[in-house]
């Protein structure tokens, strides 16, 4: 089968002949000047770079903070930028709506409208297209850090290029993350094709001497997703990236809430990745982490949910990761105000400050933990380069039509849906169902006999009944 | 307790939102339970809702909505399905309906006034759901018995 | 030098003589019946004993919740339990008021009188001695849980004497503990004396039947105390606790918010204490650990206090501590209310639940903290029983002349005062200064170079600016 | 900065307050910046205070008070300092003084009344009382000097 994507760099004129149907997709696209962006961003203070603060964050071994945030209007954002900013944030976020998310533009205009009109924000994100890169500048302009831009979307290239055009420095999220996370219909090759563009815009800006941070996702559902399934599909779009000319990798991971695990994933993403970085010729390319606090489910008493942000700032700290993206007490019930923000930040900044020369020692448990995750990473990922011909992109795509990469509870029809995620008696996510995945035997006994332990001691049956008290857990106050 | 001709349900998330585990779950459940479920999954749009609820003779509705523009998306549902011919179908929404954390009381009652029969707020599970459902498919078909 | 106190059974005679000076101090005295106490605490349910809670959270491996909260009068008393145990505490507490605490019985009425009439508590606690036995029974009738008297105090015989015959089944605490943190002038044999008497009283309950449990504190100052000279506090007082024939001890431990060292010792306490009661015939005794969350100087800021409560949190729970004492995220500022308790509750609670069945995997950092605190708990408990011919009583009070036995910022004129304690380049509490403690000399070693090495990172010298600097530093924002 | 004859404090926490950190630390803050500084430690009573005023001729007062019976504590103090002939005496107060997390400003204006000079809330560093008492000893000084 075709695979209709490969990863190879596009070419100056294939991106410039799409960059015009990009342009083209609404009004504002049409003023964005690339030469005039490169020469902003060249004007703005050093310290507005993502991609220089993650360097000092890497050379300090300190974890950065970033919150998420975006409401419909300019000065909404500016307003709640502000606050996040005084809150003690080190990256500042613009979290895009779902209409733009989903290039509905009308739509994200109308939201707008009726926002400016209702004095409150109906959008769940900041419309960045809409507002233009005008707009965004304001943004920009008002705050003393860097931003990223947080689409979490399929196609997000004319969101790309008006927030990278503004000033923005990272523009987070890859293909199969929102392959895998915000699709339905669409085949991944086109969702491939659309970050394939971004990267390269990214890629272009770095070839100008801009340097842009590429934030991963990495949570994909934020539900149970095994670590190792998840470290497979940052490092093929941080292969994909690097590809494109993208040179500053934030490996994305959403926090499990084992510890140990959640740890070891942290430890062996850099290492995974850079080993296959390496071997396909992308050495340059620097990585750090970016772990997402629990994404999943949230109990909606708010001393709870502060519990569980706590114990999302432990484990970055212990993890080592480079940035923590931080959760609210109102995650359970809806987008937070500017204040519940800021107090999942200064929750986070306390404990990252407070277990900044703590260790979470060495021990047996964490080396076989990291070893277990290598290994099956290992495995999926040697699979898809096997699939491609030692070309990720076809790899994946036929991969992912094989059920030999797949993400539990994916949307996406074209998602296998065969695997079925549980935890152990540690809270660990292991797998009860393996689908196609190629997870070497010794491997798929050892998740196997872990899940049987947490059955007998829980008195109940490994099934899909246990897969669905797992999503509760956390929201109903345990693991 | 579904009865013998079992029931049947439209589920599915409106809008561009993706939100897919809380349906998932809740299919689930209701098949358990005995409903015959259509689950239309995520990003279904008002007509895809309507459509669907036709073909098969839906008994009820039930239109989860996460990601907060709950209030665009659900505008004018129940003037679509009179439209449609199935002005009377029961209707259920749930989810975080709109964008940012509110008062129930006040979220319910703006969508009560859309025309949704019943209301949920997050964290719903379900059992209450399944509760609900029996008891108001079984006064509606009460109530048709009584007018023949 | 003649001790004064020595670690004996008081003989009913004396016990009896000694009472009825103790409730001749306050008119409430006079209606105590020991018997009548005794039936009334047979006549409630076993759920409303610590004792037994203590034992099923032993024996099921589980954290128990309690929380501090003392306000001027009954109804108010009432309505904050009840609010406590709404927001699932598993043990209800009544922290008495510092005028109760010195026997100014006086003081405490005319602090009543005053919120009585304002409306609001001008006392810090609860007076048990000024409500007598009537008072405390309906605060006991008015709530489903088992209660903790909570003095923190050199003297509190009266109100031990009111609580435990109102149907309290733990009363907190021990000489040693309040000697050294509550007195100034005072000298340690008669501290010594008065909770002889307590305890004795509560084995006096023991005998009849009714478990008593008797909480220790541990955490003395609550600011910088090495986890070895706690253990050697705590480890006496059980022992003189036993003698006067307690059954039921909760080895009280104060966070230093160094994880391996509070881990390692949550750990080495039950072991260390085990031994030296063996040793001296107490085998009988069952021990548990109660650790309280941070007790030094917190973040005023809110987001941030909830951090350092989630913090103590993961503590207990890697710890395997029997109880977890909760502080409020008004800590900083003031006696909480119902609502700000009842989130450190909340917070603590998700995050027991979520550790359960984690594991603090063993290490060898764990296995050298350990090691540490054992070795000089076990130096200094040695020289006690060596300055006590085997009477730890005696000894003890030998030990705190010779500055044998010192607790950093003690207000009391008798403790040496001349140790100094600082962090180290991971945050555990070391020592500076050894003063007279029977440390061996590759231990000191340890702590010098320990603390040299934060030196070295800071660029700061390793004097007593560093101990102040550690002293403000959870409440700044970092360890 | 402290004058060539240096500037005699009284330190001390009221009541039956034990709490010993601040004062410990204040106190060799105050030593360290050429204060005299007596320091009477935790449980001190207002006799004790105002005795060891009159004994050391002090140029101000320094009551600590944490444990929430500030209240209590200090109610009177100004008065007796009048009847002991130490009226003017610069007094100060800081700690945790009520019982609570209350508004601070309200705390500090009630502590006012009672004649307290300046009243510091929790979380006060040594460097900001050291600034005050510079500037307050400092403008006290100049009035005597202008009064001769
Ligand atoms: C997991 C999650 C995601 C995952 C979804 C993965 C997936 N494939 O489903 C990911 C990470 C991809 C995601 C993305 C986004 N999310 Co999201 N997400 C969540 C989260 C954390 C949990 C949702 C969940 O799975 N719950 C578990 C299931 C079992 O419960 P449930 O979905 O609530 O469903 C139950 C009940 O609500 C009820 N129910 C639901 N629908 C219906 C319908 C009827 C008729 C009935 C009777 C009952 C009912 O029954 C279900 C079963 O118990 C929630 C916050 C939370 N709850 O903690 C945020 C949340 C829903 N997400 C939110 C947002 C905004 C987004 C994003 C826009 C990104 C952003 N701005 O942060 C994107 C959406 C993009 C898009 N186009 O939709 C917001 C919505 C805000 C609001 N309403 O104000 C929330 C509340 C977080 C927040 N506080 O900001 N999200
Ligand atoms: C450590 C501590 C203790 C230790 C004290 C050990 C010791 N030997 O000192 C122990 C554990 C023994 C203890 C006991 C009690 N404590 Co206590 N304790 C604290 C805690 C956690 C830290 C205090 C501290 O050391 N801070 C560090 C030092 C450096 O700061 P500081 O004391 O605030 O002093 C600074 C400033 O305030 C200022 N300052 C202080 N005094 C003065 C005076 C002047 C003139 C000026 C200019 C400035 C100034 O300068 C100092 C230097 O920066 C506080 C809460 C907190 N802050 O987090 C509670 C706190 C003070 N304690 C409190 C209470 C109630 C008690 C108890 C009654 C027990 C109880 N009910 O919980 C007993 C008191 C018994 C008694 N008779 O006094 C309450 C007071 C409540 C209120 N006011 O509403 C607090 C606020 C906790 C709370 N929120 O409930 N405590």
């Amino acid at each position: 089968m075709e695979p209709g994507v490969w990863n190879r760099r596009l070419s100056e004129d294939v991106f410039a002949a799409q960059r015009t149907e990009v342009l083209a997709q609404w009004p504002t696209g049409a003023s964005i000047d690339l030469d005039e962006a490169v020469d902003r961003h060249h004007a703005m203070p050093p310290s507005k770079n993502v991609s220089r603060a993650v360097a000092s964050a890497l050379g300090e071994g300190r974890t950065l903070i970033q919150p998420r945030g975006g409401v419909a209007t300019v000065d909404g954002q500016i307003e709640l930028l502000r606050g996040l900013q005084e809150a003690g944030a080190d990256l500042l976020p613009t979290t895009l709506d779902s209409y733009t998310r989903n290039c509905r533009f009308t739509e994200a205009q109308e939201g707008l409208r009726a926002s400016l009109e209702q004095g409150r924000s109906l959008l769940n994100g900041f419309p960045v297209v809409n507002h233009g890169v005008d707009g965004c500048r304001r943004v920009v302009d008002s705050v003393e850090l860097p931003l990223v831009g947080r689409p979490g979307a399929p196609d997000a290239r004319l969101a790309a290029e008006v927030a990278l055009a503004a000033g923005y420095s990272d523009f987070e999220g890859g293909p199969l993350d929102y392959f895998f996370a915000y699709t339905k219909d669409t085949r991944p090759e086109h969702v491939i094709a659309w970050w394939q563009y971004i990267y390269r815009l990214a890629g272009y800006y770095e070839s100008c001497g801009v340097p842009i941070h590429q934030e991963q996702y990495g949570s994909i559902t934020g539900t149970l997703v095994p670590p190792s399934l998840a470290l497979a599909v940052v490092t093929v779009e941080a292969i994909m990236a690097a590809e494109q000319g993208v040179r500053h990798v934030g490996l994305g991971y959403g926090q499990e809430g084992c510890l140990v695990q959640d740890v070891a994933a942290l430890r062996v993403y850099p290492q995974v990745a850079r080993r296959y970085l390496d071997r396909l010729g992308y050495a340059h390319v620097r990585l750090g982490t970016v772990m997402n606090q629990w994404m999943g489910a949230f109990p909606s008493d708010e001393a709870a949910a502060m519990g569980v942000i706590g114990w999302g700032a432990v484990t970055a700290a212990f993890g080592h990761a480079t940035e923590v993206i931080t959760k609210s007490p109102h995650e359970a019930e809806g987008i937070p105000t500017i204040k519940a923000n800021a107090e999942g930040i200064r929750c986070t900044r306390q404990l990252l400050n407070m277990l900044r020369h703590q260790a979470f020692p060495d021990s047996e448990l964490l080396a076989q933990e990291m070893e277990i995750i290598d290994r099956e990473a290992s495995a999926v990922l040697d699979r898809i380069l096997d699939f491609g011909d030692g070309d990720v992109a076809a790899g994946v795509v036929r991969a992912i039509d094989a059920g030999v990469l797949e993400i539990p509870f994916s949307p996406s029809k074209h998602n296998r849906g065969r695997i079925l995620p549980a935890r152990d008696a540690m809270g660990a996510v292991r797998l009860l169902d393996f689908g196609n995945l190629p997870f070497p035997d010794d491997v798929k006994e050892f998740h196997r006999s872990r899940i049987l332990c947490r059955g007998a001691r829980d008195g109940k049956a490994a099934d899909y009944h246990m897969v669905i008290e797992d999503v509760y857990a956390i929201s109903h106050g345990h693991l | 307790m579904a009865t013998s001709r079992p029931y049947t349900l439209i589920l599915g998330v409106i809008g561009a939102d993706v939100h897919v585990i809380g349906i998932t779950i809740l299919a689930h459940a209701l098949r358990e339970a005995g409903f015959n479920v259509v689950n239309l999954g995520i990003m279904v749009s008002q007509e895809e809702f309507i459509a669907a609820a036709i073909e098969v003779d839906a008994d009820a509705l039930l239109v989860s909505s996460l990601y907060g523009h709950g209030e665009i998306d659900a505008e004018g549902l129940r003037d679509h399905c009179r439209e449609a011919g199935i002005g009377d179908i029961l209707m259920y929404l749930g989810g975080n309906l709109v964008v940012g954390k509110h008062d129930f009381k006040e979220v319910e009652s703006k969508f009560r006034d859309m025309g949704f029969d019943r209301v949920f707020p997050p964290g719903t599970l379900p059992d209450d759901v399944l509760a609900w459902l029996n008891s108001d498919l079984a006064s509606r078909a009460a109530r048709v018995e009584e007018t023949p």
